[in-house]
C-alpha cells in the first residue's frame, strides 16, 4: 500500500509546480510594443518550418519545399510556411520596376506598372493551392514517413487582385476566336502555361495581395497568376505577360513535366484541375499519440471542381465510416478543415478520411485511382490515405488498396 | 484610341520594340519562332562550353537534372511512339522520350537555358544547340544545320510526337473524371492488410521527426533516430 | 512643334527600360528553395509596420502598437502585424508549463495541459478583434494623420480553439445560477476580464491557433480567450484561468479603463460589443492620389453583432451615397472588405463609408454619435470617418458632423 | 467521478493548494478577499521604496501612467459622485475619481504591482499601501488600520461609488443601440464644411508618411517632412 501511487496522490494533493511555484513570465514586466514591428511566431514553435524532401530533387533551385501540414490548423496557411516550388529558385523583384504585358489577339497590346493594376476593381478570395505533383512519391507505394511529404504542397490564402477578366477587357481581347490565354514569368525560367479561355473569364486574378500583405517573393512578389482549382504551376509567379491566342503553346512544362503517363505509355497533357482530395493531418505519419482515449481527428478537404460536400472518416481502414464535422466557411475551391471525435481504446487501427465534392465526385481509393492511371502517372495522386496507428501510438504511413 | 482606355485609363499601349523583347514565346504552329539557323558543330561547341557541365557530354547526366537524352529509338522515330516508355527497360524518362514538340525545346531553351545565365543565347546559337542534342538521339543526322526553314520537317521525326493526348476530363471544369469512388458507409469491402507500408528505412530517411513537430499538443512527433515506440 | 511632347513619345516608340533592357531577376539564377525556413515579406514592403502612436501612452508596456490597415488587402491580418495591446508587457510562455485552471462555481475545479486542451474537439473561425479604445483619439477632434492610428487597433485572423462551453460542460458548470465567467492572463498584470454566461455558452473559444499555426506571443501564445463580437480586452492572452461565478467581478479595466464616461459624468460599465463600423483604407490620410482618373476605393466594415449587410459609400462629403461590393465570404463578426469604383476628376472632395449590419444598424455620423455620448466617452468611437482629399491628392483626416 | 471525466477524460482535479495560488480574484462584494490588514504608516513605507519611483510621493505623478489620486473632494465621499467628472477643473481622470469598487484596487494591486515585480506583495502589504492610498483621497483618516473587516465600510465612502452604471445596450448581444443612423442615399442632409480637420502640425507628429507606406500602388504616403502637397 506504499508505493508510487500512493506518492503521486500525495504530490497531487499539493499540486503542479507550474502553478505552485510562480512562473518568470507573471511575476515580471514583459517586453514593450513593436518591440518586433513585424512579429515571429514564438521560439518554442522552430519545429514547424518548410522542408525539402531528401533527395527528391538534384537542385535546390529546381525544386519544392513541404508545407508542415502536422501542425496546422483552420484553413489559412501562414504565409512564411507557404509551401514552395521553383523552377529556376526565387528571386526578389523591384515592385517599381516590374510591369505586366498583354499581348496576342487583342485590339491594343498594352504595358501596366504595379500602380496601374492596383488601380483597378480588385476582388478577394480565399483559394486553395496545390501543386499537381503532390503525393506524387506516394504513387507507387508508401514512401515517405509525414504528412508534410505526403501533402506538403499545398497551401490556402486570401488573394487580392484583378480579374483577369478585367485586363483582358481592358485590352479588347478577342474572346470569340481566342480559346487560350500564356501566363509568362519574369523569374530565369520566364515559366510559361497555357490557362484555358473558360477559367480565364471566370475566376482567374493576376494577384498581388496574399493573406492581407504583397504576396511574398517565394509566391511571385510583385504579381502572380491565381487560377482556382488548377495545379499550382500554372499559378505563374513574377507575371509579366499574358498572351491571348487560339492554340496551346506546349510549354516545357506542358510537353515534358505535368504531363501524366497512363499504363499505355501515352502522357495526358493539361491536366490542369486539382481533383477532390482530403488527408487527416492530425494524428499523421510521424507522429505518436500520447495514450488511449478522446482525439480530436482533423484534417482537410478541397476539390478544384467547387465545394466540399462531404467529409467521412474511417477508424477501420474503410470497413465503416462516419461523417465529419466540417468548419466554416465552406468556400469554392478552398480548403475546408474538417474535425471528428474519437476515442481510442490502445488497439492498432487504421484512419481513412473520404472527401465528396459539391458535383458529388468521392474521392477514389487507390486501387480505383491505379485502375485508371497505373502507378507511374506522377501528377494528380488525390487518392485516400490511411495512417496505421500501432499500439504504441506512432503513426505510419501505409496505403490501403 | 480604344475603348477599354476610356474606361480605366490605365496601362498604355505596348511599343513594338517592347513586344520583340518579351513576346518571345514559339508554338507548335512555330508561330514566334525567330527566323535563324545552326549548324550541329556550332551546337556542339555550345554544348561543351555552356551546357554539358550540368547535362553532361551527351545529355545523359542526371547529376543536376534527368537526362536529356536517352532511350529513343530509330523505330521510335518512325511511329512517333517511345516504346521504352511501355517496356520497363529504360531508369529514366529522360527529355527527348517525353516532348512531342520541338518547338518546346525551342523555346525553353531560348528563355531559360543555360540555367544560370537564361536568356544568354541568340536565336543562332539556340538552333545550334538544339541541333546538336536533336543529333544526339539520331533525330537528324551530323551534318544537319537546323533553320526555321526545316523545322517542322523536323517535327515529323520527333520520337514521342504521338505519345501524347489533350485531356479534357482535367482541362474542362466540367471535365468527365476517370476515377471516383462512392459513398459507402458501413461493411464497406476494404483489403486485409495494406498493400504498402512504409519501408523501415524510409522511417528515419526525413531526419527526427521529433524535431519536425510541435512539442506540445494531442500527438507527438516520433524520435526516428531510435528505434520504432514499442 | 518640337519639344518634351515629341521627345516623350519617340522614346516612347523605342519603349520603357523595365522592359528592353533585362531585369537581373530574369537572366540569373534565384535564390533556392526553404532558403527561409520560415518565410518574410519583401524588403520593399518593409514600410508596413506595426507602430505606436508617439505621446499616446507614458510606457511602451502599457501601451499599443497600430496595424498599418493602408497597406491591408481582403480581411485576413497577416500575423506579424496584428495590433498589440498590452498592459504590463507581452510575455514568451513556455507551453510545457502552461496550464488552464477552471475553478468557481463548477462540480469540480480541473486543471489542463496545453496538450489536454488540444484533444478536445476544436472549431476555426475568421472573427475581428478591435480594441474598445480604437479610433478613441477622435472622439474629440481629428486628431491622427492616417488609417493606422486612427483604426489601427483591428484585426481579423482565423481562429482555432475549443469552445469554452466544451470546458465549463466537462467541469460541470453551473450555468442555471451563473451569470459570468472570469478570465485571467498569466502575465505580470494576470489581466482578469469578466465574460457574459451568454457568450461563453455562445461563441467564446478558448483558442491557441491563429491564421494556421499557434498565437503568436504577443497575442497570447499558447492560449488566448476570443470572444466574437466583443472589445480585444476581453480577449484575456496567455489566458490561465476562467472562473464561473454569479457576480461580475469589477476588475480594473472593468473600473477604471474601459468604462465610457457620458456628458453627466456617469461612467458606463460593461460595455463590451464592438458595434457596427466601417472607414476606407484606400485612399486614406497621409496618402496623395497619383494624378486624376479611375480609383478602387477599398475599405473594411465589421460588426459585434453579426454580418455586415451593405456598406455605401459617399464621394461628396455624405450626400449622396453608392453601395460597395462586398468580396466574400461576409462572415459573422468578422472583417468585411468592400470596393468601389471611382474616377477622380481632380477637384477636392470627402470620402465617407456607411456600414449597415444584419441586425438593421446603421453606422452613425459623429454628430449622432457625440449627441448621446458627448465626446470624452474614450471608447467606442464607431463614427462614419471622412476623408478629405485635397486638389493636391493629398489627403487628410477630417469630420464631418 | 465527475460526468465530465468520463466523456473526455483529460484534465485533472484541481488541489486545495492550487486554487489557493491562482483563486485570487477579489470581487466588489469581497468574495476572494484574504484575512490581513495594514496601517497608513506601513503602507507609507512600502509606498516611497515600491510604488512612488512610478506613480509620484502623492500618486500624482503622470509620468509612467496617469495620477491615481486627485480631484475627489470631502462632498464626493458624502455623495458618492464625483463632482470633477462634470466641471472641466480637472487636467485628467485619476484613478480615484473613476473607481467605484475598493475591491478592485485590493485586487489590481496584488495581482499586478509593483509594475515591475508583480505579485510580490503579501496581502498585508496590499492592505497597508492601499490604505496609504485612501488617506492621500481623504478616504480614510491617517491613523486608519486597513483590514478585511472594515473594508465593506470604507467602500461606503468611495467616492465615485455611485458614479458608474452597467450598460446593458453594449452587454448583451441583443442590448438596444444608443445610437444609430438611417439609411439614406440622395441629397441627404450633411454639413457643408467639416466641423474638425487635422491640426497642420499634426500632419507631421507621426513622422514622415511616406516611410509609413507601401512604395508602389494607386497611392503613395506624403512626405511629411515637406510641406503640404500644392
Ligand atoms: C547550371 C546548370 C545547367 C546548365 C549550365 C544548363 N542547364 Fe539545362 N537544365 C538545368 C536544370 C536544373 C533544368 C531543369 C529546370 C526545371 O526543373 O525547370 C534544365 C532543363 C533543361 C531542359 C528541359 C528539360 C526538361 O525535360 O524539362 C533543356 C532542353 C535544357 N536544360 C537544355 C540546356 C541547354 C541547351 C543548355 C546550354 C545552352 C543547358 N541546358 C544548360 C540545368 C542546366
Ligand atoms: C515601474 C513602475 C510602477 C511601479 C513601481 C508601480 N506602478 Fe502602479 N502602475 C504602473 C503602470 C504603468 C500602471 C498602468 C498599467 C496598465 O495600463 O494596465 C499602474 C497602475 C496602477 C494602478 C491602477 C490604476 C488604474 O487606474 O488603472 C494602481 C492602483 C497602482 N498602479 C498602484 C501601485 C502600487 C500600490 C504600487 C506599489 C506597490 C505601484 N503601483 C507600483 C506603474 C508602476
Ligand atoms: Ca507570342
Ligand atoms: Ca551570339
Ligand atoms: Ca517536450
Ligand atoms: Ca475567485
Ligand atoms: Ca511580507
Ligand atoms: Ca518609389
Ligand atoms: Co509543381
Ligand atoms: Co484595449
Amino acid at each position: 500500500a506504499t508505493g508510487p501511487t500512493l506518492a503521486a496522490s500525495a504530490q497531487q494533493a499539493v499540486g503542479d509546480p507550474m502553478i505552485l511555484e510562480p512562473r518568470p513570465w507573471s511575476t515580471k514586466l514583459g517586453y514593450p510594443v513593436a518591440f518586433k514591428p513585424y512579429g515571429q511566431p514564438s521560439p518554442f514553435e522552430a519545429n514547424l518550418q518548410r522542408r525539402q524532401s531528401p533527395g527528391l530533387t538534384q537542385t535546390t533551385q529546381a525544386s519544392v519545399s513541404f508545407a508542415p501540414l502536422q501542425g496546422f490548423f483552420g484553413i489559412i496557411t501562414p504565409s512564411g510556411l507557404h509551401f514552395e516550388r521553383h523552377h529556376q529558385g526565387w528571386v526578389d523583384v523591384d515592385p517599381e520596376q516590374h510591369r505586366l504585358m498583354v499581348n496576342g489577339m487583342v485590339e491594343e497590346a498594352k504595358v501596366y506598372t504595379m500602380d496601374d493594376l492596383m488601380r483597378l476593381p480588385s476582388v478577394s478570395r480565399i483559394h486553395f493551392i496545390e501543386c499537381g505533383a503532390n503525393t506524387g512519391m506516394e504513387w507507387g507505394n508508401a514512401a515517405v514517413p509525414t504528412v508534410q511529404y505526403t501533402h506538403g504542397m499545398l497551401s490556402c490564402c486570401e488573394f487580392t487582385g484583378v480579374p483577369l477578366k478585367v485586363l483582358l477587357d481592358d485590352c479588347g481581347a478577342d474572346i470569340k476566336n481566342a480559346q487560350f490565354v500564356l501566363a509568362e514569368g519574369n523569374d530565369g525560367s520566364s515559366m510559361t502555361r497555357t490557362i484555358s479561355m473558360e477559367a480565364a473569364l471566370d475566376d482567374v486574378l493576376v494577384a498581388w495581395g496574399m493573406n492581407g500583405e504583397m504576396l511574398r517573393p517565394e509566391n511571385g512578389y510583385p504579381l502572380r497568376l491565381v487560377v482556382p482549382g488548377v495545379q499550382g504551376v500554372s499559378w505563374v509567379k513574377w507575371l509579366r505577360r499574358i498572351e491571348v491566342g487560339d492554340k496551346p503553346w506546349n510549354s516545357k512544362d506542358e510537353a515534358s513535366h505535368y504531363v501524366d503517363m497512363m499504363p499505355d505509355g501515352i502522357h495526358r497533357q493539361y491536366t490542369s484541375i486539382q481533383e477532390c482530395k482530403s488527408v487527416i493531418t492530425s494524428p499523421s505519419g510521424g507522429q505518436a499519440l500520447m495514450g488511449k482515449g478522446f482525439y480530436n481527428v482533423s484534417g482537410l478537404a478541397w476539390s478544384g471542381r467547387g465545394k466540399i460536400k462531404q467529409v467521412d472518416v474511417s477508424f477501420d481502414a474503410g470497413r465503416n465510416w462516419k461523417t465529419a464535422r466540417l468548419e466554416t466557411p465552406v468556400l469554392d475551391k478552398c480548403l475546408t478543415r474538417f474535425n471528428i471525435d474519437w476515442v481510442w481504446d490502445g488497439s492498432p487501427v487504421i484512419l481513412q478520411s473520404r472527401a465528396t465534392d459539391s458535383t458529388g465526385f468521392v474521392q477514389p481509393r487507390y486501387r480505383q485511382l491505379r485502375e485508371v492511371r497505373g502507378t507511374r502517372s506522377t501528377y494528380h495522386n488525390n487518392a485516400i490515405q490511411s495512417w496505421q496507428v500501432a499500439q504504441s501510438g506512432e503513426v505510419f504511413n501505409v496505403q490501403m488498396d | 484610341d480604344n475603348a477599354a482606355a476610356t474606361k480605366y485609363g490605365v496601362g498604355r499601349p505596348a511599343t513594338e520594340t517592347e513586344l520583340k523583347a518579351w513576346d518571345i514565346d514559339v508554338r507548335p504552329d512555330f508561330k514566334g519562332l525567330p527566323k535563324g539557323s545552326g549548324t550541329i558543330d556550332q551546337g556542339a561547341d555550345i554544348w561543351d562550353s555552356t551546357c554539358a557541365s550540368c547535362h553532361g557530354s551527351f545529355g545523359e547526366s542526371n547529376s543536376v537534372f534527368t537526362p536529356l537524352v536517352g532511350g529513343t529509338t530509330l523505330d521510335d522515330i518512325v511511329t512517333g511512339r517511345v516504346a521504352a516508355l511501355t517496356g520497363g527497360g529504360q531508369p529514366s524518362r529522360t527529355t527527348l522520350m517525353k516532348v512531342p514538340t520541338v518547338s518546346t525545346l525551342w523555346d525553353y531553351i531560348h528563355r531559360a537555358m543555360p540555367w544560370d545565365n537564361p536568356k544568354s543565347l541568340e536565336p543562332d546559337e539556340v538552333y545550334a544547340v538544339l541541333a546538336y542534342l536533336l543529333n544526339l538521339a539520331e533525330i537528324v543526322p551530323s551534318d544537319f544545320t537546323l533553320s526555321n526553314e526545316n523545322i517542322a520537317q523536323v517535327q515529323e521525326k520527333m520520337p514521342n510526337r504521338n505519345g501524347m493526348k489533350s485531356w479534357e476530363g482535367l482541362w474542362k471544369v466540367d471535365g468527365k473524371p476517370d476515377t471516383g469512388n462512392v459513398i459507402c458507409t458501413s461493411d464497406c469491402v476494404t483489403a486485409d492488410q495494406p498493400s504498402s507500408t512504409l519501408p523501415p528505412q524510409a522511417r528515419n530517411t526525413h531526419g527526427d521527426l521529433a524535431a519536425q513537430m510541435r512539442i506540445v499538443g494531442p500527438v507527438r512527433g516520433v524520435n526516428t533516430q531510435a528505434p520504432a515506440l514499442s
